[in-house]
């Protein structure tokens, strides 16, 4: 099969549903001749014009607002965060509108909203453009979390959050965008709450999504040759969470790993870990370990920013701890 | 922009009745704990929604704010289905989840009132957004307080209304305060209406006590943003009745001010009077229309009270799906 | 000993730390006459004058920013988020500037803020007025997180805020400011990170913070009856935690129940049995029981409105469930 | 506000030409891979920083941007420190934490670099407050972008520093883009600077590669606030030479008005001239500065290229206290 960098999986998923509904549109900062801060949307300026491109001014708040106002009167806009550091300036709009709309009006109004944006560390842009802060969204009712690791997630993911009646959060990783893998030419979707083995394994279960997938095939690839048969768990949606699958994943291996970027406390990771030990405990050989980032703001220098995010060897060392 | 037909300022007389006496309803219901929570009285303030209303057509929409009951039964909102959202019945707007300040009728192009000051003013430029791109000569009108008018998302939203000439009528109603704080010492500027400037967009600054006024002023606003020029803003100087909400001794205002305003500016005293000076409607007419529109209030408060709670099953079961 | 209200407490220790030190003093909406939407101000304009009460627009991120950069230049500051919820609208100062700040410029600069504000459900005021943050705030690191309970805590943690220098979220719930507490008439002060035993028991430990630990308290009660002692377990800080005295009382105990008010899915509550998870887990006789709220918008209808937050018989029924 | 005497001018000669060394020399770093992360380089709008801080003193505060080394050197920031910080090194203003975007100093009243576009404004305000509650006269300048000025952090912070009448000097450098959006486009009204009127302040609209109008305009706004007479607002008009960052090749601008703003408004070339022309400096002068700024430079990189990494162990230590 061909093989396409993640951020052309997004364009492509892009423009597919840019062409099938001609209610589909894009707002956002610099995503015009510039195409964006990751050049996702590079040429999309010229195919479809400044009303399905919207270039807007540095108005994170407006920016939401636009495309919850517009999702309110019939079409399905995609804002654009460039860094979900900047999340923070839209927050209203995101958690008090887009979540709470649909419920708070009795169902009369819905948001079929897409809110792209990209957190995460490794690119030495220091505390307030490396954020992983998924967790907020995820614990904001109303909000669906999309969290692709592969081109092939990302398109397939996108092109169903384009068309999910709710407003979605699609949170993507700086450091992947050019990674490049399996997309087929056909048109296919991928469904949210489904998650994705990217590989089987029978002695324990990794838990992991976004950047850190390819952190734990790593550490599984490496694992194997000890002779420890790792199952690398990737949820793809966090909201809608896959908890079947990942209950009978934790079934089979008796033994969980967490992993997430963000910083430990509070993260997602010791929220599936609570999770599976109310639903799994008789099942648990070892107690669930959670590896994550560490409770400070990304730092500048490129070898404490390394440091204050897991990696191959903080998830080879989990696994074994739990051995 | 036409001129108000008799028949139209009837209309707008029998509005600001409705509203007021819906509004009077509620202070009740609140006091004697019916209605709980936040209630943000629109008493004082009836002739901007009122008048701005009769300037829109149907399919037009609005975005609302949490003193919002007004601009509902102005875009023609159903008494029955508000009060019982009030009364968090399962017969309301919201099916009792979203009390006063989240009611919202997509049939009536109503977008939503909104518990969070100036929450209203970025969802207007999706609006406009919408109604630019549909090309069916749509507008939005967005209501937001004075105290809104200093929160950032004005600027953001007024800014990239006017760049993208999105057509929107910003009506910003400055009733003198934020909760306690008056605008005079929250606003920089002399007049709210003067931030036009700001934004390259025509602004206004009336008297929000007189319907006409309103009217007129939106109405050429409409025309406008109907024609491709963009949006405006509009400062519709009323007053607020009531404390910021029933149980708001209100003692930050001077007592003068409010008598002024009560007796001097009353917007729905002020127009029944102009009406019968002008001999449109006779003092019977007033008589019965006032009847006939407390009936309506007091059966909404029947049919609200009448009407079922939501189920708590029902609520488990919604809950799984959010 | 003399009994006032927890709003009473909160103003006396406002009070005695602007007495102490000049550079203390207040931003926020509606705190001159009208004394703050709760009143815990009331008076204070008249006492201290527009300087040091100084009320503002409607202008969330201004108010945060005010308070950051009074801070940085020697003072003092409590800035006030009238609710939780609009937080939202503040999000970047307070996450991206003054949890970071010291920091980010290597100790250079450091904010001694106190950000006051309150959240949780129980009023009918709905969605948009009714929600607990605090997990977003725990999950930001360089903010410290405050919850009192009681009077007696609101006081001498309000206190120890003022004095603290770094960013303190001081968060209070809207349903216990008319709750009255002894509160003795001595200075005192409560150091971050030191847990409250609120009742001692040896059957289960509940941990529960803010508000909950009322409810906590009453499920205690009720079980003691039924021959079942419960040890309630206050954090008071959340960030920083006394890890140290929880791990002291699971080890007792041997079973957990996690308790908050805020939405269950990414709620501190999972954090907490995460946690104890990792470092108690062959101290546990039973999984850790979460007992929080549901994942919903919160409700205006109050029967809906009750039944989406934990009360006590959900924390009965979970200690129950653990035995 | 005093006339500038011949030693001013040639101080305010050096500093422009030390940004404009220091940053050509980190574009040099940033190509070779010594400094990552994010790079925006002030070339271009050297005058701005250099005439408003010659205007204020060393206890004034400044609040800076992401574009911040002219700034801090122009506020008396250490070539080494900074430096060292852009290689991420401990001896660096931040510890290697920061990196070009956090840059501070107490002592010299630099309150902070910022990543968040506007995140600096705020922030403003509050040193704003302090300033004005210590009487001691001190006043605080705050930097931000054309493109910062459309975020709602603009509109809360000028309207509350002129409610309170805070001693705060607004400076908008206006280089006629955000990363890719001309401000034309961005910004609804023809100049930023007009936006004073929204918040009833002092406007003005001024060439900012001209150091001497920039200290002129400055010197009277300073004074303006010094007197208790609140913020202004001035925007000032310069032209970033690069690309946003030294890899964006900036296909969005047209050769020619970058041209244009190369060849006749840079501000070191024409400063350099203009003193030259006043025979305030000879060239040999000129050339001598010239060299010893660049042997300054120079050295900044050495004392950061042998200055140690940050200790990984004392990091894992520290992060216990965050
Ligand atoms: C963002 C936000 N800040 C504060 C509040 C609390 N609050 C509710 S209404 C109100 C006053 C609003 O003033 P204004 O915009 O003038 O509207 P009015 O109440 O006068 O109609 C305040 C401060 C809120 N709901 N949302
Ligand atoms: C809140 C926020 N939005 C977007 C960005 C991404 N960004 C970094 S610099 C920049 C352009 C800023 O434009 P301007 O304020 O004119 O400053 P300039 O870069 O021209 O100095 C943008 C959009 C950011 N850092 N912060
Ligand atoms: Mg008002
Ligand atoms: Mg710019």
């Amino acid at each position: 099969m061909r093989e396409i960098e993640y951020r052309e999986a997004l364009r492509e998923a892009v423009i597919e549903e840019m062409d099938r509904d001609p209610k589909v549109f894009l707002v956002g900062e610099d995503i015009g001749v510039y195409g964006g801060a990751f050049r996702v949307y590079k040429g999309l300026l010229d195919k479809y014009g400044p009303d399905r491109v919207v270039n807007t001014p540095i108005s994170e708040i407006a920016i939401i607002g636009a495309g919850i106002g517009a999702a309110l009167t019939g079409y399905r806009p995609i804002s654009e965060i460039m860094f979900i550091d900047f999340a923070t300036l839209a927050m209203d709009q995101i958690v008090n509108q887009a979540a709470k709309i649909r419920y708070m009006t009795g169902d009369s109004l819905n948001v079929p909203l897409v809110i792209r944006t990209q957190g995460g560390a490794g690119r030495g842009v220091a505390a307030q453009h490396s954020q992983s802060l998924e967790a907020w969204f995820y614990h904001v009712p109303g909000l669906k979390v999309v969290m692709p690791a592969t081109p092939y997630d990302a398109k397939g993911l996108l092109k169903t959050a384009v068309r999910e009646d709710n407003p979605v959060m699609f949170i993507e990783q700086k450091m992947i965008y050019l990674n490049k893998g399996e997309v087929p030419e056909e048109e296919y979707l991928i469904p949210f709450g489904k998650a994705d083995i990217k590989k089987e394994g029978s002695d324990v279960t990794i838990f992991a999504y976004s950047a850190m997938v390819f952190e734990a095939l790593k550490a599984a690839e490496q694992l194997e040759k000890e002779g420890i048969s790792c199952e690398v768990f990737d949820p793809r949606t966090l909201v809608p969470l896959d908890e079947e699958a990942l209950i009978e994943s934790v079934k089979k291996t008796s033994r969980l790993v967490v992993v997430s970027e963000a910083c430990q406390r509070g993260s997602i990771a010791s929220d599936i870990s609570a999770k599976v030990t109310d639903a799994a405990f008789e099942w648990l050989d070892a107690p669930i370990k959670v590896v994550a980032g560490l409770n400070t703001p990304i730092p500048y220098n490129s070898t404490l920013e390394k440091a204050s995010t897991p990696d191959k060897k903080d998830i080879i060392d989990a696994v074994k701890g739990l051995l | 922009m036409s001129k108000l037909k008799k028949q139209e300022k009837i209309s707008m007389l029998r509005t600001l009745l409705t509203i007021r006496k819906f509004e009077e309803k509620t202070i009740q219901l609140y006091q004697t704990a019916k209605i709980w929570g936040y209630l943000h009285p629109y008493l004082g303030q009836e002739a901007v929604a009122v008048g701005s209303c009769a300037a829109i057509e149907k399919d037009d929409y609005i975005v609302s704010t949490h003193r919002g009951h007004g601009h509902c039964i102005a875009k023609g909102g159903d008494l029955n289905k508000m009060m019982a959202e009030l009364l968090g019945k399962s017969t309301g707007y919201c099916k009792g989840r979203g009390g006063s300040m989240h009611i919202a009728d997509t049939e009536l192009g109503i977008l939503g009132a909104n518990g969070i000051v100036g929450g209203g003013i970025p969802i207007s430029v999706g609006a406009g957004f919408s109604c630019k791109f549909d090309k069916k000569g749509r507008v939005t009108i967005c209501y937001f307080g004075d105290g809104a008018s200093n929160n950032g998302v004005f600027h953001e939203s007024l800014n990239m209304a006017s760049i993208f000439k999105l057509p929107i009528i910003y009506i910003c109603e400055n009733n003198l305060y934020g909760i306690s704080m008056c605008s005079k010492d929250s606003v920089a500027c002399k007049n709210i209406g003067d931030r036009a400037s700001a934004y390259a967009m025509p602004g206004y600054v009336i008297d929000g006590s007189d319907p006409e006024e309103v009217y007129k002023t939106v109405s050429g606003a409409v025309e406008h943003a109907r024609k491709g020029n963009g949006p405006s803003l509009i400062e519709a100087q009323a007053y607020r009745f009531t404390g910021h909400h029933p149980n708001d001794p209100a003692e930050y205002r001077e007592k003068q001010e409010v008598e002024y305003h009560k007796t001097e500016k009353d917007p729905v005293h002020n127009y029944s009077k102009k009406l019968a000076d002008e001999k449109i409607i006779g003092s019977e007419e007033l008589e019965a229309m006032e009847k006939e529109i407390q009936k309506m209030v007091d059966s909404s408060v029947e049919f609200a009270e009448k009407s079922p709670e939501p189920e708590l099953d029902k609520f488990l079961e919604e809950v799984k799906n959010i």
